[in-house]
């Protein structure tokens, strides 16, 4: 019998959808498709693209949820009381920064995956939902923060005067950095960027962007990719450097993040007190503490000088583009999660995505998390 | 007649050179070897004329043989040129040279034969110059043209010393030569001058590296002028003497144009493996990483009519995207349509290749996505990889126990022709070897 | 004063170094792309030594001994180089100016 | 005795001013300059700024009116009532379009400039309010549209597949239009233009993007650099060729005017209801009338499909920019003024800024306009 | 001794010949004009000794003299090269190439008087030719230098007609001299054939375009080269014949180089002035305008330090940015600064240069905004107006009555030369004349 | 054989025709910044007219008449043209030079 695969909608302000038409017309030999109703309709898919694309629109969520094999959702939090069937529930939890979120997925017919904690190989990258969302928060963090800056980008000779270009200034150069980077050099911005991994030195000039050099950090091979906390010495001498930028900037995008611990702390208070009238901070770690002292989560708030944002999931806003990324991730992963459902081998991908097997905590890195606390 | 033949000669002479300046511009080149062919015909027309002239009785049935040889070779070497592909024009033109060669050394053995009598230190020196060098240059281009098609396996430890050792052997044969031996003895000397040299042309070509080739070829090339110079010393022809002088002096000028093209030296191609990739190949674990250049690279783009670049993180460290554009836009006045293949993860951010693009101005019209890319280099003439390592890694589909199994990758091998355009042979981003590099139609560059 | 323009007896020297140095001008400047079909052309040029060969055949009698034979296939291989190169170079020009046209 | 300026707040959402703190800076050795609390706080200019360059701070709207010779305010209307001293006003009044506008500053005793009716010469555009807005709307347009897309512009090639680059649409190839040009394609958007004025060809092609050619348009040497009005034919001419990209388009931005008539209409409602899910129009037209059937000025509404912002102004939202520019517009025409003050003899660029001399209605521009109906 | 002679002659040949190669590669030039210095020292050197070997007594007076007159030359050419700037270099070769053929006039003036008892019909043809070219070189030189330097104004009508007339007339004269004319009318008929070889160097001149000036004084030089080497037939010396058959070679090339360079024919230099801006100058009203090459501009490029370009909308529609980028990254190897500057109302909208330059990728700190490019500017050697026109009319600053009178431009004449390039004269988006087109220092492309 | 090393008694023609080959080729691919150089390079070497002068000047004993003088004149100019020539080349080259070593 085909497996059934449920598409719910997204809760909480978030706009993305797990899997767009595009993706269900390619899924719908091997499986049946359900969309909960306008589950793709803040992402720009309608009702109609589903029903087009060979899914079945279903309004009564509850059904939905118990009639799935495979679950789809990709941060909102399902009711699995009324559950009676065993099944698989894949999202992206941010489970390393908030253990809570398993509680409501602890059923012992579930197994669930979160794509969060997919292993950063390049073999994996076709499924990299951290990357989509990323990449997508880099551009739009910059055209939001443009936005609200009274200044333009470019550079501008007219008869009325020469507008200087904007300094904008990118603190962390990960994917959503690098992004940022693009999209502000791209407008004519002239853009300063640091990072404490090395290799971004390179990276952040192919983009000819300058790269801020502060010696002295750690890295750690093993990290997988992944930056590490600091010492203090070493983030006092980062503000220190950074400060001198942060002063002229007009608009500053901060993107550092440590997995499974909270973001650094990049710029002091004191340091965006010292910042010029109009200027705006999009921190894009804000759901992790933020990068800027004064972020608060999922808050804009005007100080006297500077407009602090605080979101890390300004992806929201380009809803289309993102739901586009992430469909394709989801559905990669959900095409290699039912190749592989047979055997029971190990699998890097599968075993370290596979957060509860029938409601029991599996997963390694979550464990060793849990037990640090 | 003599004056007759005597014109006929100086117009074959400056058919030469105005044919070689001519090849030498791109739209004046086509013209330019008929020149040379037309120069060709004269200077025999006028050396037969002119020696019929000075011969009491015109030797009507050598004449009558040579221009059915003639004729013969012409047909026979036109079979061999259109039986290659285009795009194995620099093999033939060593096979080519080898034959020349080969001639040389042939007429250098009946010159021998016949002076042996006379006895004349000057001609037998010049004699048995040209049967080392012809041969030399006949075993050394085929043995350029075996390494050029990927077909030459054969490794020779301590070629350097055994080129050396044959031709101190071969010199001191020479100068047995010179000091009239006894005629017993002269046919087996004269062999063994001949195999000597053979070997000296297999150590010599063996001991220089497959990205060289083209050089060793130019220099063989050289040879053949230098001897075909001093043969016409030899035989009082000035046509022989001009050609030779003048081939010799562009073989020389050409190699150290190729050397400049290629960043190196022609020391260090003769002399020691310097090339990047040598060194590092086998430390890294490549074995048979045919090696090129970019006068290759420039001349294969010619023949194509389709090319592909896949841009990698490569590419953006180098900020090479305003060269591509440049090539780009040479190649579309050639109507070579370039295209351009971005791989998902290629560089390091989502993009990234699609910023450089846009910033040179390339049209998204003329970038493939991999898909469509993968498609369209099944049309491929060449592929030219710059940058790029981890997507176009084969091992990704060919390797379960790669870490990068199953990655889509951009298939390059399709295409006819694979070059490869980075530093060197060191890993990308996954930090794995990849084969591709070792493929038969992959060169490095 | 007129009878002096022939030249030096040195002229031999002047046309020998002359032919060098156009050989290396011509080359100087010549695009990469254009090596080749070069090397080719010039390589098909020194086969001249034909002419060597012819010299040595016409030269005596022809008998069809050892000699004749040798300088025979001599001129023949030969040949093979010079029809070959020319060949070879046209081929490849023929490609450049196809496009050409076409363009 | 040294005349004095008065810088007035703007109101009704304007959130430029008439002068920086750098053009104070100029000024202050020729006049004294009177600025309101807070009249450039929203363009990024405090009140210290302005006090530093030498500018006294007034809170008393009615006593800086009052004590001004040369009062400047943007688009704001005045309180004369209590005037007692000849003054001049200077501002950017959309009189053609909204004649009322005149009525309040209608005293015996004040003579009011209006920049918009600058002549568009080559001498007279350092002056030109309308470039200067028009510039910093267009790329604002872009920005802001972009911003309410659910895509990205550029195409992106990411393991989570390709994405698309945006296309956009940009109708009246015009300051505004190039300028909106310009910064979609600075962002990687596939852009097409249009315009009825045939020059506007080689000037939309120069930045890169595609015009599309209609041929049969009408145009008037006459105009000073301004499109006429259409016929009707041509107009449906237009649209049906118009209707091939608005269908592929994910923003359109239209800024096609005509000074003293309604704006074209471009865009039927047709036309709209068959763009994608998702897509935005911009109208910039939208004060006179829009360019698209369903513009409401001042109004962002969401029909099914399409998002449709009317909004002639967006450069407030660019406001530091554009206050940068406008300033030194004002700047240069004060410096003009003055310098010409005395003598009486005919000068282009003051007869044809002035409206009223004394109360009365003097330009004939406007005369000849309010004769037409 | 006469074979030391011969040895130095053929040593001098080579000298210039590879001298000459030299001076054409950039890196190597400078060593090539001191090759071409030691060749001249060996010919003049060789000469004297032979000459001194083939006389019965060595004839030390006529040495000394002429060693005398070479210091004291060798002394006053430097002077006079030494006294011009260094923008003035293209003035100065004319003035030089004119004092050559001045020379070659001269002698053949003693060599005719010499001949004319002994008669020889050759002799006298080869010299009279000598005579009439030399002088016309001159001539002609000389009114292209004043004309390079703007100093020539005079208008002489029918110049063509009038060089053609006195070309045959000189024709007539050169004929009557060989037909052994009496002794006495000897000296007026040599006298009247310098005076219209004179007037015919002055017509001819006049005749040419000030734009092409340039591919005169390669034209003249060619005709030095060509009367040195009838000379050299003449005195028997080899080594003129060689170096003047090579000075015209090179002169004719160069002189179609530059024509290809300057995108016309030789054909319109020389029979009708087919320029652009020859015919649409008059009917727009401008006069005195002075047109330069890529060759000048190129030339001047090298002899600066620091360049200006203000761009206008021409750039735009010519899509022009990416050469400015390649032509700054050019100057930046030589160590040149260039700067852009642009002006406000540049272009088609606010910010449009700036769009195109950052598109090119030009660093903000090599825009300058007006006040500061003008400032720049004070300092500048050249600057390039490309595409742009009404942002850099003087008449916005001088001329009252103009529509533009006021406005701010970019004040290119600060610049110590100015090159205007643009398709034609035609005005730009405001519709009026552009008096700069006019000055002095102006050039356009 | 050996002895007809001598070449025809084409030679000269041989010499011309090759030293204008070479000029041809020589100047063919130069870079336009070079045209004023060379062609002030050439023009100095024209200037070799001088040799005519110094010819006419050694053949008769010196006798300070019409013609010695005229030829005296006639190398004095012709060896500014050579001297000058060769300076303003010098001068040009410098430029160049010294902008290579600073960059
Ligand atoms: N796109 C993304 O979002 C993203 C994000 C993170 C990681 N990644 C990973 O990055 C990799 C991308 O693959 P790729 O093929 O683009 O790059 P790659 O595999 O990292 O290889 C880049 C190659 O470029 C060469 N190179 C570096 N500098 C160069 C220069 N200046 N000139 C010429 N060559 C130069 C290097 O070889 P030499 O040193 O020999 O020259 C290197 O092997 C994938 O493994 C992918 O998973 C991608
Ligand atoms: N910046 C703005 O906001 C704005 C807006 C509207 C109007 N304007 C006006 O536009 C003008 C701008 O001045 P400008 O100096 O930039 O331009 P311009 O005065 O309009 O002159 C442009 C010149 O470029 C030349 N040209 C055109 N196409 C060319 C090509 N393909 N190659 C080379 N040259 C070409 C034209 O001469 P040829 O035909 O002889 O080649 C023309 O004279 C000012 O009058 C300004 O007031 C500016
Ligand atoms: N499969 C793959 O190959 C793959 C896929 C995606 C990402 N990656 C790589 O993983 C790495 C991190 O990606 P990410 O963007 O998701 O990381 P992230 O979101 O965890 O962190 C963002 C950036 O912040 C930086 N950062 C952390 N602490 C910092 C500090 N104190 N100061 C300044 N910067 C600090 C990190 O170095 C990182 O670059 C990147 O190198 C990326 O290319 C690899
Ligand atoms: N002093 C100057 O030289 C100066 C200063 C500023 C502007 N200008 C010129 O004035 C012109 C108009 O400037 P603007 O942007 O303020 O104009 P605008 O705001 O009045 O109109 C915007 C554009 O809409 C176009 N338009 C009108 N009707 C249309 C229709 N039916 N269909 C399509 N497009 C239509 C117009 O042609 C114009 O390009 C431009 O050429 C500009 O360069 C000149």
């Amino acid at each position: 019998m085909m497996k059934t695969i449920g598409i719910l909608k997204e809760s909480n302000g978030v706009s993305v959808v797990t899997l767009t038409p595009f993706n269900v017309e390619k899924l719908k030999e091997l499986c049946t498709v359900m969309v909960e109703t306008e589950a793709g309709h803040q992402a720009g898919f309608s009702d109609e693209a589903y029903a087009m694309a060979g899914a079945t629109i279903i309004s009564d969520r509850e059904q939905l949820v118990n009639d799935a094999d495979i679950l789809l959702t990709h941060s909102a939090t399902v009711d699995l009381s009324g559950n009676k069937k065993r099944k698989v529930v894949i999202g992206s939890h941010n489970i390393l920064d908030d253990y809570s979120r398993i509680l409501s997925f602890q059923d012992p017919l579930v197994d669930l995956y979160s794509l969060t904690l997919l292993p950063r190989t390049t073999k994996a990258q076709s499924m990299d939902v951290l990357s989509s969302m990323a990449a997508m928060s880099g551009y739009q963090a910059v055209l939001y923060g443009l936005n609200k800056l009274g200044t333009i980008a470019p550079m501008m000779s007219s008869a009325g005067g020469t507008l200087q270009p904007a300094k904008v200034l990118v603190l962390g150069a990960g994917v959503a950095g690098l992004q940022a980077i693009a999209t502000a050099k791209r407008l004519g911005a002239i853009v300063h960027a640091f990072d404490v991994r090395k290799q971004t030195k390179s990276e952040v000039e192919s983009l000819g962007a300058s790269f801020i050099e502060i010696v002295g950090a750690k890295e750690d091979e093993a990290s997988g990719g992944y930056a590490i906390e600091q010492d203090e010495d070493f983030t006092t001498k980062v503000q220190e450097s950074i400060a001198t930028f942060s002063k002229e900037a007009n608009l500053i995008i901060t993107t550092a993040r440590i997995p499974g611990k909270p973001a650094p702390k990049l710029i002091t208070k004191k340091m965006v007190d010292d910042m010029q009238l109009g200027s705006v901070i999009v921190d894009l770690a804000a759901d992790t503490g933020g990068n800027c002292a004064y972020t608060e989560n999922q808050k804009e708030h005007q100080l006297e000088n500077v407009l602090i944002i605080g979101n890390s999931s300004v992806f929201n806003t380009v809803a289309t583009s993102t739901s586009i990324l992430l469909g394709n991730n989801y559905f990669t992963f959900v095409k290699y999660l039912m190749s592989k459902n047979q055997m029971e081998t190990p699998d890097e991908i599968l075993d370290g995505t596979r957060i509860t097997a029938n409601g029991k905590v599996v997963n390694e890195r979550v464990i060793a998390e849990i037990n640090t606390y | 007649m003599i004056l007759g033949g005597n014109i006929g000669i100086l117009a074959a002479a400056f058919s030469f050179i105005v044919g070689m300046m001519m090849l030498g511009s791109p739209d004046k080149a086509a013209r330019g070897n008929r020149l040379l062919v037309l120069g060709m015909i004269l200077a025999l027309a006028s050396t037969i004329l002119v020696q019929s002239a000075t011969h009491v009785e015109v030797p009507w049935l050598g004449i009558g043989v040579i221009l059915a040889i003639v004729v013969i070779g012409t047909v026979i070497g036109r079979q061999v040129s259109y039986k290659f592909e285009l795009t194995k024009m620099p093999e033939l033109v060593s096979l080519f040279n080898g034959f020349g060669g080969a001639a040389a050394g042939l007429i250098g053995i009946v010159g021998l034969y016949t002076e042996e009598s006379s006895g004349d230190m000057m001609s037998t020196l010049i004699l048995s110059i040209s049967v080392f060098l012809g041969f030399m240059t006949f075993s050394g281009s085929y043995i350029a043209f075996l390494k050029l098609g990927g077909k030459y396996k054969m490794r020779i430890p301590n070629n350097r010393s055994l080129t050396v050792f044959t031709l101190a052997i071969s010199m001191l044969i020479i100068g047995l030569l010179l000091t009239h031996i006894d005629a017993e003895l002269f046919i087996p000397t004269l062999l063994s001058l001949v195999v000597l040299s053979l070997l000296n042309g297999v150590f010599f070509a063996s001991s220089i590296g497959g990205g060289d080739m083209p050089i060793l070829i130019s220099v063989l090339n050289g040879f053949t002028g230098a001897l075909t110079a001093i043969a016409g010393v030899y035989f009082g022809s000035t046509i022989m003497i001009l050609a030779g002088v003048f081939v010799t002096a562009t073989g020389v000028i050409l190699t150290f144009q190729m050397c400049k093209a290629m960043n190196t030296t022609l020391q260090k191609v003769l002399v020691g493996s310097t090339h990047f990739f040598a060194g590092g190949a086998e430390s890294q674990g490549y074995e048979e990483i045919k090696e090129t250049t970019s006068t290759k690279v420039a001349t294969d783009l010619v023949l194509t009519k389709k090319v592909v670049i896949v841009p990698g993180f490569g590419l953006a460290v180098a900020k090479a995207q305003k060269a591509c554009r440049e090539l780009k836009n040479k190649l579309k006045q050639a109507d070579i349509e370039l295209k351009f293949v971005i791989h998902p993860v290629a560089g390091r951010m989502p993009g990234h290749m699609n910023v450089l693009l846009a910033e040179a101005g390339i049209e998204y019209s003329d970038i493939l996505d991999l898909e469509n890319g993968n498609e369209y280099l099944e049309e491929a003439d060449l592929c030219l990889v710059i940058g790029a390592n981890d997507v176009v890694n084969i091992s990704a589909e060919n390797d379960e126990s790669s870490t990068i199994h199953g990655m889509p990758i951009v298939q390059t091998y399709k295409a006819k022709k694979v070059v490869v355009i980075k530093r060197s042979l060191s890993a990308g981003y996954a930090g794995i070897k990849n084969p591709l590099f070792e493929m038969e139609n992959t060169d490095l560059l | 004063m007129l009878d002096t323009f022939i030249l030096t007896p040195l002229d031999g020297a002047y046309v020998i170094l002359l032919c060098i140095l156009i050989g290396i001008v011509i080359i100087k400047n010549v695009p990469a792309v254009l090596h080749t079909p070069l090397m080719s052309g010039a390589n098909a040029i020194s086969g001249i030594i034909i002419i060597g060969g012819a010299i040595q055949l016409m030269h005596e009698p022809i008998h069809f001994n050892m000699s004749t034979i040798i300088s025979a296939l001599g001129v023949f291989i030969g040949t093979i180089n010079v029809s070959g190169g020319f060949f070879v170079t046209h081929r490849m020009l023929k490609m450049f100016n196809q496009k050409k046209r076409k363009a």
